[in-house]
């Protein structure tokens, strides 16, 4: 009836690969959608831009995205994302990527990245399990939490993702839900708009795989779950935001002012071309 | 008589004043003003002034005919802002009177009355209640007739009636009907009535009580309309037997509805079709048709308006043992006359306040009892009374064999023309100065655009309406 | 008992010189008590040494004999009898003072709010009454003791609620002072209800445009802390040393908001603005009027659609260029240190929709007088035209209706509300002054034009042709098709009906008081009149004092009253409380407790009552300790203690049982014993009395602070000694000025009458009575209904119930 | 402010009163249902009808109420909705509910 006008982000998706493969209930569309949100807020060129992801559903964000894009290997998507920003700072490089992949096989690519303070932005869809393979048990199942491996409730303590991320050095540190898509977009603007290291987590629902193992069977009732349980402060103290099922405490963690690791690089390369520094 | 001649004693008065709150009357002279008798007989009597002479002497006020002329309709206590009960005062004073013999101002009062308010037998047997000061009304009517031809033989000598030829179509036999009937038929106009039952009369033969409107007074009232030439067709509906176009078409210049309100409300609660639940109109107008009529042994009225206390009383003259009214309000708001309910209590019936019926509970096919849950009042709605809303947790049963439903009544006007507005409460809207709907040359009066009120309001509009069709007649003719 | 009995060396040897002085307080004593023969009488009593009566004695004459006899005759104590103690008994100490003796060692006897006002027509009986009064505060004074008042230093800041024209006037002259003022106001704008109004009476200024200028200096002053969308929470603490919680509510806008009015142009959300009373409409963020202070904008969340954390819609936060919406803003709550309150929460109008025959709500072309002063302000929904709802036409007939819910006993309030007729006189010139051929009727009952400049603009009314019609409309109904209106009533001068017919109607609706004043009451423990405004400690004398130390009313949360007098009394108000942070320091009154630790079982009873928590227990020393700082004074500890351990200073066991005995000592079978709290139920038949509510002589009132000094013992006292009737009377439940200390006094009246039924007494002869200090009719017709009471004791009761309670009587 | 209000506002104010479109790409939607339950104004309902996704797609229930806030557009995981504002032609006049 309608179809004659287009959807306003269409020209920022790759047309051919829509519709997506995630599920119904799935928070990595909104994700998507509030990354593109942000792009367009804030009218980025697409042709100076780079999305990087790794293994796992989120990881197809990258085939998605109409902008130059990797689909990198497990747990190495900042690793690439390292050598792009290096290669050619003047690309912005976002790192689009799930919370398993960046924290358990991809966790010291990360925590590195973040004390070098690497201008890469990282975007982490945390939706607390490997959703692609099956809903094993990860770095941020929350304890108690019923996975297919952890059948009996988690007994391993997760990552509290936001004081990682901060006590790593990370100069901008924020975490959302996918219920929260307006703050998340302006997280992303933000982010986009500084210079070093940041990273935002996105509480994100992953009904078939996590949800239905937790009482909680399609998306919409995770949803209320982070409508019920969170709880909006900013700056306040990362250390204190463990995840449970009764809080999910979110906002802005860290926004502070830092040199970046490729602006010192390549001032460091100018003075030794300039001859400036000898040895 | 003479002024130092005290008669009322000073105590007396005071505890009047006091009990009634006088003291705090400010002369705002809203009683006068919502008072049917104030307009109908406007140079002699204002009951603003009459509570202000019996404030400043009120021994002067009992050789004065204005005493007798208050007809209870409670009208300025409803509207009064101090709640003042003047009836009541007035009752008071009358008695005095009574008591001392002071009868002469009566008779000036009844000459009044007969001159310048129409169904003046009616009137008195249920508005004026001289009886109330205990005077034999039978002695009264007798003096009323007289007075009545009378006065007719000296109005025929001085005016001679021009007749105009013009018609006037009545609808409706009430007190509103026939008072029209009454004063246009004596300005010269051809007068007739259409009365859908088989009787005239209206809610004076169908519903009120004949202990308190004996038959005959009302029959003597109507025979009278009936020699000023006023045709009275009883047994035809408007609407069904002839509607308005056939009265247009008649030659009927003008329209009266005087109709009144004869739909009684449902009660939305379970168990109110059975058969030992009937609707208080149906029931006073078995009784008032001599049919015999049977009454249980505990029989339960629930309402708090006049019609609830009529039925109640004449359960109770039928024999029941025990009459309750259930009333989901407190007293102060009851819309019955303070005084009526005076009287049903002092003729045995109870009254339960702040109760409202839930459930009718029934045993084969028969009613046993009713569940009722207690109500407390918060505050004021839109018609100045106090809202009830139920007790949670508080029902209780209360064991009855006969229900009698008096929760108000509304007029049926579904044979109207389109073209007549209505209000909100499904009244006839009119011109509250000249009477007439929102259909030029129509009319409307009495219950039927108040909703339920007294007699003499009735007729009251009903003069008003009378001179509103002269009016609109003479408009017509040029 | 005309001999003179022997006096007898008390108090440590030292001998008791009593003098008593009998006011006759011109007529009002002299009136209808034998003053005379009171004196003659006093002079019998045990030792007294002097008697006078006087004609006032709260003279100058009066205060200098009895200076000069106390140094003369060397008196150790003084008796006046006179008026009641809430008035004049801080007058007289002070003589005392003056001359060298100590205040503590004073008594009055109230022989005129309780005897001869409310006995007024029998001498013989007030007169003796007059004389046991007389007898019970000498028996009471010999056993007074010499006492010094802590003192305690005074938080020198102000907290004012309710940021009106009265709370901006108070808050400024205390500012201007010197003093650090809390204005906390629950709306988001200061303003109040002269913000809403158009023009002023008598002067015809502009309303906003002088109330704006102050509005300002309240922000700016830097003596003043602006609290807005704020309550206050709780109270704690006494005169000068108040701890108030305000909970400050979220904005959700930020100070650095400029009112460009970009977020409410976006925000898709409007409803009726309660500013306007509806006529206009305003958005989900918004600024209730343009003037308003502080100008930073709120969001109503009620409206908003960013519930629960979430936010739905930006369209506001993307308006706004300078960033200033801000949705994670919490509520804060604010904690104070203040030294005294002034309360100015104002009034409510009154709502006509009650008033079927009125038909407000119902005609469209039925207003009240404040959404008239919307209409015809120029900041207002109509720019200032007159029109009227139904077809937005300039109304050519206006009819005025005085009175609506004023004057009346029925479904409105039984006082003059004060501002109504100027309101409406103003309101028309008004009218006149821009549409000068409109016709205007005023419908009113009496005009009342008392004030300065008021009785001018009411002539100015009449000469521009104004007509007043004397007498009400008794209905008002509305033509369907054109919605005019028609008015019927009767002329009361001109004794005929009237039925006007007119465009538009003006209800002069009257003032209430604020449908949270009960909370507001709580909360400070203040009093209130029967018509629910605040009541002062004193109608003459202290007009803007509350009864409660440290608070002080302003505007009309004190009683209706118009622009000129709320400022009048905020300024009134200011001062008062000026005056008492200017000294610096506050004495407390030396009625705290007395321990006997010898006789203390370290029971802990008397830490469970005390509602201050001014008595701890310490359990390794077996002791109690008592921070009298702290303490309130209500005696309840005293009452509780079941060893005699505890007693109050000034209202000693002693004190109160020989106060007791005083009463008993004849004629005890007749006699009501009554034992009234200071502040409500002493009070409401000092109301009682100065309203001349007349009620049966034979009652003896005992005073003490709080009923729930009353130990069972005093009770059992006065039945031992014969009494017919005892009559224990308090503050309601919840209105305590000790905070709950009168719960205790329902228990032991409890107890003791569960004690009279097992002893197959009466317990009607127990009474117990919550009557507040504006309830002095209730106090009277109790004193009328105990008599049939009285009347059924026989003397075999009064014998049975001395025999149960007879332990009562060994000495204390 | 305490008072209780009685009357409407009055009739000679006008608001620009957003007039919406919305438009849903029914063949995209995967019934995830967010749309319908986060939406403030409550325009939208689950409709009867299967879309080529097997899933029911949500219906326009009452576009007038659409006050344009398009948070079904941001919350949309699948890009299957989003609201555009129709020209208005004349500003309407304020009704109050």
């Amino acid at each position: 009836m309608v179809q004659e006008v287009s959807h306003p982000f269409s020209s920022y998706l790759r047309s051919a690969m829509i519709p997506h493969i995630w599920c119904s209930g799935c928070g990595n569309g909104i994700v998507l959608n509030c990354f593109i949100h942000a792009l367009e807020e804030l009218q980025r060129d697409l042709d100076k831009l780079v999305v990087v992801s790794g293994i796992g559903c989120i990881g197809r964000t990258a085939g998605y995205a109409n902008a130059d894009s990797f689909h990198t290997t497990h747990g190495r998507a900042i690793a690439f994302a390292t050598g792009v920003k290096l290669a050619n700072p003047e690309l912005e490089v976002v790192v689009i990527s799930g919370d398993g992949d960046l924290f358990a096989i991809g966790g010291n690519h990360f925590i590195h990245a973040a004390r070098r303070n690497i201008g890469v932005k990282v975007i982490c869809a945390n939706n607390f399990n490997y959703g692609m393979t099956g809903g094993q048990q990860g770095p941020t199942t929350p304890l108690e939490a019923s996975t297919t491996t952890t059948p009996y409730g988690n007994i391993e303590h997760p990552f509290n993702l936001v004081h990682l991320a901060a006590a790593a050095g990370a100069t901008y540190v924020a975490r959302w839900t996918t219920l929260h898509v307006r703050r998340l977009t302006q997280s992303i603007k933000r982010m986009l708009q500084k210079e070093g290291f940041c990273f935002v987590e996105v509480i994100s629902p992953c009904p078939e795989i996590f949800g239905r193992r937790n009482k909680m069977r399609t998306g919409l009732e995770m949803m209320e779950w982070f409508r019920r349980a969170s709880s909006v402060e900013n700056f306040s103290d990362p250390s204190k935001a463990e995840i449970t099922s009764k809080r999910i405490l979110v906002g802005e963690f860290v926004n502070v002012e830092k040199v970046s690791y490729e602006r010192l690089l390549h001032e460091k390369i100018g003075q030794i071309n300039e001859k400036k520094i000898v040895w | 008589m003479d002024a130092e001649e005290t008669i009322i004693s000073k105590e007396d008065l005071e505890r009047l004043l006091d009990v009634d709150k006088l003291k705090y009357c400010n002369e705002c002279g809203i009683c006068t003003a919502s008072c049917a008798i104030a307009e109908l007989l406007e140079e002699d009597y204002n009951p603003r002034r009459l509570l202000e002479k019996i404030f400043l002497n009120p021994n002067n006020v009992l050789a004065s005919d204005e005493l007798w002329l208050c007809a209870w309709c409670y009208s300025c206590y409803r509207h009064c802002p101090q709640a003042l009960k003047l009836p009541e005062i007035f009752l008071f004073m009358r008695k005095s009177a009574t008591e001392h013999g002071l009868m002469q101002p009566l008779e000036k009062a009844l000459k009044k009355i007969v001159e310048n308010v129409p169904l003046p037998l009616v009137t008195t047997f249920v508005c004026f209640h001289p009886d109330r000061a205990g005077l034999e009304m039978e002695k009264i009517s007798e003096k009323i007739e007289r007075m009545r031809e009378e006065y007719l033989k000296k109005e025929k000598r001085k005016r001679t009636v021009k007749t105009s030829g013009e018609k006037i179509a009545i609808i409706g036999s009430g007190p509103a009907g026939l008072t029209v009937a009454y004063e246009s038929s004596r300005k010269g106009y051809g007068v007739t009535i259409f009365e859908a039952l088989s009787e005239p009369g209206g809610m004076l033969g169908k519903c009120i009580p004949k202990y308190r409107l004996p038959k005959h007074v009302l029959t003597k009232e109507i025979e009278f309309i009936k020699n000023l030439g006023v045709e009275i067709r009883t047994s035809v509906k408007v609407g069904k037997d002839l509607d308005f176009k056939d009265l247009w078409k008649k030659g009927y210049k003008a329209i009266f509805v005087g109709t009144g309100v004869h739909k009684s409300q449902k009660l939305k609660i379970e168990g109110r079709d059975l058969k030992d639940v009937v609707h208080a109109l149906d029931f006073l107008w078995k009784v008032n048709s001599d049919k015999k009529t049977e009454v249980g042994r505990n029989v339960v009225v629930i309402g708090g308006g006049n019609v609830a206390i009529d039925a109640a009383e004449t359960a109770i003259r039928l024999g029941a043992e025990e009459v309750t009214i259930l009333y989901r309000r407190s007293k102060e708001e009851m819309p019955a006359n303070p005084w009526e309910i005076k009287e049903a209590e002092h003729e045995g019936v109870k009254i339960e306040f702040l109760v409202a019926p839930k459930k009718i509970l029934e045993d084969n096919g028969n009613v046993y009892a009713v569940e009722c849950v207690r109500m407390q009042l918060s505050e004021l709605d839109e018609t100045g009374r106090r809202k009830p809303i139920p007790i949670v947790g508080s029902e209780f049963i209360r064991e009855t064999d006969m229900i009698i439903l008096a929760i108000g009544e509304a007029p049926d006007l579904e044979f109207l023309p389109k073209e007549i507005e209505l209000n909100e409460n499904g009244t006839i809207w009119v011109n509250p100065i000249t009477m007439e709907t929102s259909l030029r040359g129509v009319f409307a009066g009495g219950d039927v655009v108040t909703g339920p009120a007294t007699v003499i309001e009735a007729i009251r509009d009903g003069k008003r309406v009378a001179e509103s069709v002269e009016n609109y007649l003479k408009s017509l003719a040029g | 008992m005309s001999e003179k009995q022997e006096s007898k060396p008390q108090n440590g040897g030292e001998e008791i010189r009593i003098g008593v002085y009998v006011c006759h307080c011109g007529l009002n004593i002299a009136g209808s008590v034998d003053c005379d023969e009171v004196a003659k009488f006093a002079a019998t009593l045990p030792n007294v040494v002097l008697a006078k009566d006087n004609r006032y004695t709260c003279s100058d004459q009066g205060q200098e004999i009895m200076k000069s006899d106390i140094r003369e005759q060397k008196l150790n104590r003084v008796v006046v009898a006179s008026c009641s103690p809430r008035l004049h008994e801080s007058t007289f100490r002070k003589a005392c003072e003056e001359a060298g003796l100590n205040k503590y060692l004073f008594e009055m006897a109230n022989i005129r709010e309780h005897c001869s006002w409310v006995h007024l027509h029998d001498r013989e009986a007030a007169t003796e009454k007059a004389k046991d009064l007389v007898k019970m505060a000498v028996a009471k004074v010999a056993l007074l003791q010499p006492a010094e008042e802590v003192e305690v230093p005074i938080n020198r800041k102000t907290l004012v609620i309710g940021g009106g024209v009265a709370g901006i006037q108070a808050s400024l002259d205390l500012a201007d002072t010197g003093y650090k003022v809390y204005l906390v106001e629950k709306e988001p704008s200061i303003g109040g209800m002269m913000a809403r109004i158009d023009k002023t009476f008598p002067t015809m200024d502009c309303s906003i445009c002088i109330l704006a200028p102050k509005m300002s200096d309240v922000l700016h002053h830097p003596n003043i802390e602006l609290l807005t969308n704020s309550e206050v929470v709780e109270v704690k603490g006494y005169v000068g040393n108040f701890q108030a919680k305000v909970l400050k509510k979220p904005r959700y806008v930020t100070k650095d908001c400029s009112a460009c009015n970009d977020c409410t142009e976006v925000c898709p959300i409007i409803a009726p603005n309660e500013f306007d009373v509806g006529l206009d409409i305003r958005h989900a963020i918004y600024t209730p009027f343009a003037q308003a202070v502080p100008s930073t904008y709120t969001i109503d969340m009620n409206l908003c659609l960013n519930k629960d954390n979430v936010i739905v819609c930006d369209k506001c936060i993307k308006a706004c260029e300078r960033q200033a919406i801000n949705f994670e803003m919490k509520p804060e709550n604010v904690e104070l240190e203040i030294g005294t309150i002034i309360v100015a929460i104002g009034a409510d109008v009154f709502d006509p929709s009650v008033l079927p025959n009125y038909g407000y709500g119902r005609h469209t072309n039925v207003i009240t007088s404040l959404e008239f002063e919307r209409l015809i302000n120029a900041g207002g929904p109509s720019g200032g035209h007159l029109i009227r709802p139904s077809d937005m036409q300039v109304p050519k007939r206006v009819a005025f209706v005085q009175c609506v819910g004023s004057r009346t006993d029925r479904n409105g309030r039984l006082y003059c509300s004060n501002v109504c007729c100027m309101n409406t006189i103003k309101d028309s010139l008004l009218i006149k002054e821009h549409w000068p051929e409109t016709e205007i009727y005023v419908f009113y009952v009496d005009i009342r034009a008392h004030g300065k400049g008021f009785e001018d603009l009411y002539k100015r009314a009449r000469k521009e042709g104004v007509k007043f019609i004397r007498g009400l409309p008794a209905k008002i109904l509305e033509d369907k098709k054109t919605h005019n209106l028609w008015l019927i009533g009767e002329n009361t001068l001109q004794k005929e009906l009237y039925k006007m017919n007119v465009d538009m109607a003006v209800l002069s609706i009257g003032l209430e008081p604020r449908r949270n004043s009960e909370i507001v009451q709580r909360l400070l423990t203040l009093s209130r009149t029967q018509d629910g405004f605040f009541m002062e400690a004193h109608p003459k004398l202290r007009p803007v004092d509350a009864a409660t130390g440290g608070m002080f009313f302003a505007g009309c949360a004190e009683a209706p009253k118009d622009i000129k007098d709320s400022v009048t009394q905020a300024s009134a108000a200011a001062a008062r409380a000026g005056i008492l942070m200017a000294k610096g320091k506050v004495t407390v009154e030396a009625i705290t407790p007395i321990s006997y630790p010898e006789k203390c079982k370290a029971c802990g009873l008397c830490t469970k009552v005390c509602p201050y928590n001014a008595i701890t227990l310490d359990k390794e020393l077996q002791q109690i300790k008592i921070v009298e700082a702290a303490c309130g004074g209500c005696g309840t500890c005293a009452a509780e203690c079941p060893f005699g351990a505890l007693t109050q200073s000034h209202f000693t066991d002693e004190q109160i049982l020989a106060q007791i005995d005083a009463v008993t000592e004849y004629d005890s079978e007749k006699k009501i014993v009554a034992f009234c709290c200071n502040w409500c139920a002493y009070a409401g038949a000092d109301f009682a009395g100065v309203n001349r509510m007349q009620y049966p002589p034979n009652v003896r009132i005992i005073r003490t602070m709080c009923s729930g000094r009353v130990a069972p013992k005093f009770v059992e006292r006065a039945f031992a000694r014969g009494a017919s009737v005892v009559l224990v009377a308090g503050c309601h439940p919840g209105d305590c000025h000790y905070i709950n200390a009168n719960n205790h006094t329902k228990d032991r009246v409890e107890r003791l009458w569960k004690k009279m039924e097992q002893s197959g007494l009466d317990k009607e002869r127990l009474q117990l009575l919550w009557a507040s200090a504006a309830e002095g009719e209730r106090f009277a017709s109790k004193i009328r209904e105990i008599q049939t009471i009285i009347k059924r004791v026989t003397p075999e009761e009064i014998h049975k119930a001395k025999r149960v309670f007879e332990k009562a009587l060994e000495g204390v | 402010m305490p008072e209780r209000i009685r009357h409407a506002p009055l009739g000679n104010k006008k608001v620009k009163q957003p007039n919406a479109e919305v438009h849903i790409i029914t063949d995209q939607c995967k019934g995830c249902g967010f749309c319908i339950k986060f939406c403030p104004k409550k325009v939208l309902e689950e409709s009867q009808e299967i879309n080529a996704r097997g899933v029911h797609p949500p219906k326009i229930l009452d576009e007038s109420k659409c006050i344009i806030c398009s948070f079904c557009t941001a919350v949309c995981p699948d890009f299957a909705i989003f609201v555009v504002e129709k020209p208005c032609k004349e500003e309407r006049h304020i009704k109050h509910d």
